[in-house]
């Protein structure tokens, strides 16, 4: 199984966050074109989460996501290549233009199902690593989530259960303070999430979601745990999301939330801060840096070039797959 | 894992739709390794009115699971498990805990394997009992199969008879698509053949129960035997109606109602729960979208009133279509119905017992 | 609180349907303190796609409310608040999202006042969002007024104009019962004549929308204005389709329908949702129960194809019903309709500008 | 507002008690007969924590209950007449016969609803209670629920709300242990569920339900801090269940919990405990007691006879109140 050391692996890490961040930033260019026609939902700025967790899954643990998932898929490997086609609805998206940027999947890089209702994969998740405990498979179930999702009956009722059968799932809380544009103090009274997650019997971390190093560090240690059988982990990782609740803009100007100026984003930028890390310990150079920016950018221009070249999806095959 | 056939050539005997439903679960848990049963009280010594009893002392706590109190959450755990390969079969006592999860089983169940393009599938089998008299009440007898055949996605079966309940639950737990598995409470003391061996029945299916040409009724689950006990007597008095059990509410199979509809010229649809959007609708709508011709009077619909259970026996003793209420039915549809003995064919379609419990040996509280 | 008049003294200016509800709500809340507006996104920047706009700086945060990501708690917390003397809106900008709620809808909702015979009410609104085109894909496009018609106690309401958004909303605060409020996204931004007083609409009652005398066309929400768009260019052609704006799912109002088919002796029903146990059946079922010998041609229905909705706009392009699909259904059902030149009137009525948008001015994301 | 003291009120509390206990032996001793149509959960045992909660309550002061809620609604100050009516499906039954036991209402009494779905009055009773708040009307709203209704959703997302906005709100978690007869460690972790409750940031308390003195102490607490606006109060009472689930008879056969001896049940008496309280702290003699018996049995004997005269609910009205 994957074990990442995340002091030596930082390169891997930077790698996984700049490939997201470089991708959502080519969407959310493009996406005023509106021929990317669906809400997309991007996660620039909390790259760091979706990236220090999944360098620590194998290709056999399963990740479950949300309505902000890009992040979450192609840090577990999905296909960049398919991601871009099924935003832009095209036959070889990665689910033939039927799901869009809020469903995504991808079975080879072990990426199971993002869905856009809020709360709705997290029992799935559950699920899925009771198969693996029932087979006897060391594997992991993953499922990422935010901090609105946690006020949903079916958060409470997914702990439980995991907790109940000693469940190796990992629950993931992504908290960026935001529900859409409602904070979190007019949602939650005061007190830590963890604490209640501790209360069902999880084992609980909470972190520095625009720190790589720390995420994949806590995730480390609680894939392990789970590995062994301890059962259900709860991970919460502080974090900010740059842009609006959907679409490609800053939308500092709606005034729902304090300081959005480019000096408070820049100080939590995970990029920023693993690349000054980079510099520091790794001795890395502005050539370093450039041949990883073009690598990732060819990455990228091929995927939208993937995405053009493919065909549209028959409009007389939208019938096929209702039942299986 | 078995025989395409109905099990025809297997032996057969009389047990209740209650045991052939335990015979089914028992038979493919035995067969396949990846049929699971989770739900309150699925290994508890009442075991779902004894439709899972025995279960966990021969396949273990690991295949045949309590559950906490968490409809929704266990209903997508389950949807988790059958991506995972697993084929769950959930149990709610009463189709109405359902309405908990229901965001599970139609935003999740119904739609993943057509949203991720045929990659996942969802093989998972809802068992959902529906309550009926005896104080059950409004939030323990509900009818609610027209709620699920709207959805897209999900398969909608309400098997009538021992041997039918057997073979489509054995069908429905083969089935790589989510089914809901409707069984009415007052069918579990109901006895038919049934062969040993295991076998499939469609969930495409509907079939003749009684063949006439008078009159067509398409009806199913609790309401086809009251359709039935009507179809006998009236017999007696020379009127002969074709009792259609429709079986499936999604996919609904309209053929042999056409068929029959075209030789009848009269329909009438018995449903257990509400008329307004409800599945009788339903088939009055695809009936006259299809053999529109061949009808000589309007269809006709018996369905529940339209306000909620009540539960005193008092207040539900007219509550629930029966027997008498189809007679009526029918001699109003029939074109010299009105020369007929209503109140003589009544009187012996009339239950001698109370009429808020099927049959006198069926006492509460249940 | 308000004239019983429908608002025909008052003055009257163009405004929108989200305009409509939104006025519908300030003037609401300004008589009766005891109106609440509770929900996701009601006091924030976007305010329901405007809906809400200003309620919180006039009423306060006590009386509009965020509300945590828990619809089925928060329902139940509405209707507790409900019986305690509150007449709480609660909103949910898709109705897909109210599937969580299923329970406190159907079960408690729509049964106390039964069930506690009359001594307690529900004075609850649920308004929710029916979300369609631009991607919105299987869990964001749902229309699901069926579930909620099929349910003795909700009341259904689904207004297409801004005047009867307004009056209706109205009315809906002020009905002592739980009133499920759908909203179809694509009339926001439809403009129409609306008085500025307060005043009501009733909530029983269908309305001719363009009266007709040869085809009676049942229809409600978005696909009345597909249906209108329809039928004025048929006119041209002197083909005068009725179409009745039902307004409400539940309790239906089949008059005008019946009335209008005894005429034309042909119907057609259109419905924003899937066919099968839905609203459109249901209008078949009661109008060939109360008027067959009327009808000279099998009823026809226009709904969604059966099966979830796609996301991407190649794959919506004819998921979707419009006036093209109701001109080709009209055409089909007259006694000479091939005799009209089908592709020009379809030519006239097909929309220039893609079609999984209402109009050009609609861009994404929503 | 009610203020009880639980030294001096017991025997105003065992009068409570004692008349749920003679209610429910009368229903259970005539269940038999199947003129009750309609299934009952009896709380045989589980009186005192009724008894000791209401007491404190005020008749404005609103109780929501479940499907084993005879307790409660007696506790309340219920009418026992319109209870055994409504059981018996009879016009002048609490529901004029719509809902039978599992569907009790008093609202002259403040008892506001008991539902049998489980978890379906929770928020109900948040609500009730957000609504004095916002009136500002100094009352609290109770619900009463048991460890099975712990488990769902809605308790989670009904404790996040009640804690947002302070909500004078009292929850009752009635832990038999037992959910029908699933046990409580096949259901819920080895954690404490008071735990998941403090975590929410509500007060919490934990008390032995078969002590009705200590059910009301605590309670009194609970009350006048929700009262005075602190807030949503969570207490749990141990308590123990004498009958089967539903039905009227004793269900040892089953043998699907441990001890059911004669002995361990009246150990856990909360009436015998309280009544040798009463001999030893308040000298009570058999004559008291007897006087009180006396007393009882007439409301009981009353209450059978009420319902028998009562008429039957005319079949033709049963469409009414479909709407209001
Ligand atoms: C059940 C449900 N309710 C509401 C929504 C609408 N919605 C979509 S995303 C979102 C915000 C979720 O916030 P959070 O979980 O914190 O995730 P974030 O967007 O901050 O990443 C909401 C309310 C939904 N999709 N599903
Ligand atoms: C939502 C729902 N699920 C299941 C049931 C069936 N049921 C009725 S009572 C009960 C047990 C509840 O246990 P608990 O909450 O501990 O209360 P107790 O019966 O022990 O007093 C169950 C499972 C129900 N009524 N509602
Ligand atoms: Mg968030
Ligand atoms: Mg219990």
């Amino acid at each position: 199984m994957n074990k990442i050391d995340s002091t030596t692996d930082l390169p891997a890490l930077y790698h996984s966050m700049l490939r997201i961040r470089r991708a959502e930033e080519a969407i959310a260019m493009r996406y005023h074109e509106q021929e990317m026609r669906c809400p997309v939902h991007l996660c620039i700025g909390e790259e760091g989460i979706a990236a220090g967790v999944c360098a620590n899954l194998a290709v056999e643990d399963v990740v479950y996501g949300n309505h902000r998932s890009h992040g979450h898929y192609l840090a577990k490997g999905g296909s960049l290549n398919t991601m871009i086609a099924e935003i832009y609805g095209k036959a070889d998206g990665c689910c033939g233009g039927r799901g869009g940027s809020m469903h995504l999947i991808d079975n080879s890089a072990g990426f199971a199902a993002a869905v856009p209702i809020v709360g709705g994969t997290v029992p799935l998740a559950v699920g899925a690593g009771w198969a693996f405990k029932l087979k006897q498979q060391k594997n992991v179930s993953v499922v990422f989530f935010g901090d609105g999702c946690f006020e949903e009956g079916v958060l409470h009722e997914a702990m439980n259960f995991a907790a109940l059968k000693k469940i190796p799932v990992l629950f993931i809380c992504e908290n960026n303070g935001m529900s859409v544009y409602t904070s979190l103090d007019q949602r939650q009274p005061g007190r830590p999430m963890t604490g209640i997650a501790k209360a069902h019997g999880l084992e609980v971390y909470s972190g520095d979601g625009n720190d790589v190093q720390e995420v994949a560090r806590l995730t480390s240690e609680a894939v392990a745990k789970s590995r062994r059988g301890d059962g259900p982990q709860f991970l919460e990782f502080r974090t900010y999301r740059w842009l609006g609740h959907v679409g490609h803009e800053v939308d500092d100007d709606l005034g729902y939330r304090p300081d959005e100026s480019v000096e408070f984003r820049e100080a939590r930028c995970p990029l920023k801060k693993a690349g000054a890390e980079l510099i520091e310990k790794f001795g890395w150079g502005d050539d370093d840096f450039a041949a990883l920016e073009k690598t990732v950018n060819q990455e990228v221009k091929a995927a939208f070039k993937f995405s053009s070249a493919s065909p549209d999806p028959k409009p007389e095959s939208r019938g096929d797959y209702s039942y299986a | 894992m078995h025989s395409d056939e109905s099990g025809k050539n297997s032996q057969s005997r009389e047990i209740t739709y209650g045991q052939a439903i335990l015979e089914a679960l028992h038979q493919t848990m035995a067969v396949d390794p990846a049929v699971m049963v989770i739900g309150e009280g699925v290994a508890d010594p009442k075991s779902i009115f004894k439709t899972t009893d025995g279960l966990v002392e021969k396949f273990g706590p690991d295949r045949v699971t309590e559950m906490p109190l968490a409809e929704n959450g266990m209903t997508g755990v389950c949807i988790g498990l059958a991506m995972s390969g697993f084929r769950p079969v959930l149990v709610h006592q009463r189709i109405d805990f359902a309405l908990l999860s229901m965001d599970q089983i139609i935003n999740n169940a119904a739609k993943l394997h057509y949203v991720f393009n045929g990659q996942v599938t969802v093989p998972l089998v809802v068992r959902m009992l529906v309550g009926r008299g005896w104080g059950q009440g409004p939030q323990h007898a509900q009818s609610l199969q027209a709620l699920f055949a709207h959805i897209p996605g999900l398969k909608v079966v309400m098997p009538t008879t021992p041997h039918d309940v057997k073979g489509m639950l054995i069908s429905a737990i083969e089935d790589n698509n989510p089914v809901m598995f409707i069984e009415h409470r007052w069918l579990y003391n109901l006895k038919g053949d049934v062969p040993k061996e295991p076998y499939r029945v469609p969930l495409d299916r509907a079939v003749v129960a009684k063949s006439g040409k008078d009159l067509t009724v398409a009806t199913y689950s609790h309401m086809t035997i009251e359709a039935i006990a009507a179809a006998r007597v009236l017999a007696e008095y020379g009127v002969e109606i074709e009792v259609i059990d429709m079986r499936v509410a999604r996919p609904m199979d309209m053929e042999p109602v056409l068929t029959s509809v075209k030789i009848t010229g009269k329909l009438l649809v018995l449903d257990t729960g509400w008329a307004s959007c409800g599945v009788s609708g339903e088939i009055v709508a695809r009936v006259v979208e299809s053999a529109f011709k061949y009808l000589s009077k309007p269809p006709l619909r018996i369905t529940l009133p339209d306000h909620p259970a009540p539960t005193s026996q008092h207040l539900t003793d007219d509550y629930y279509p029966d027997a008498e209420t189809v007679v009526n039915a029918v001699l109003s549809l029939l074109d010299d119905g009105e020369k007929l003995p209503a109140e003589e064919i009544c009187q012996r379609v009339r239950r001698t017992s109370l009429r808020d419990i099927p049959n006198p040996a069926y006492v509460g509280p249940f």
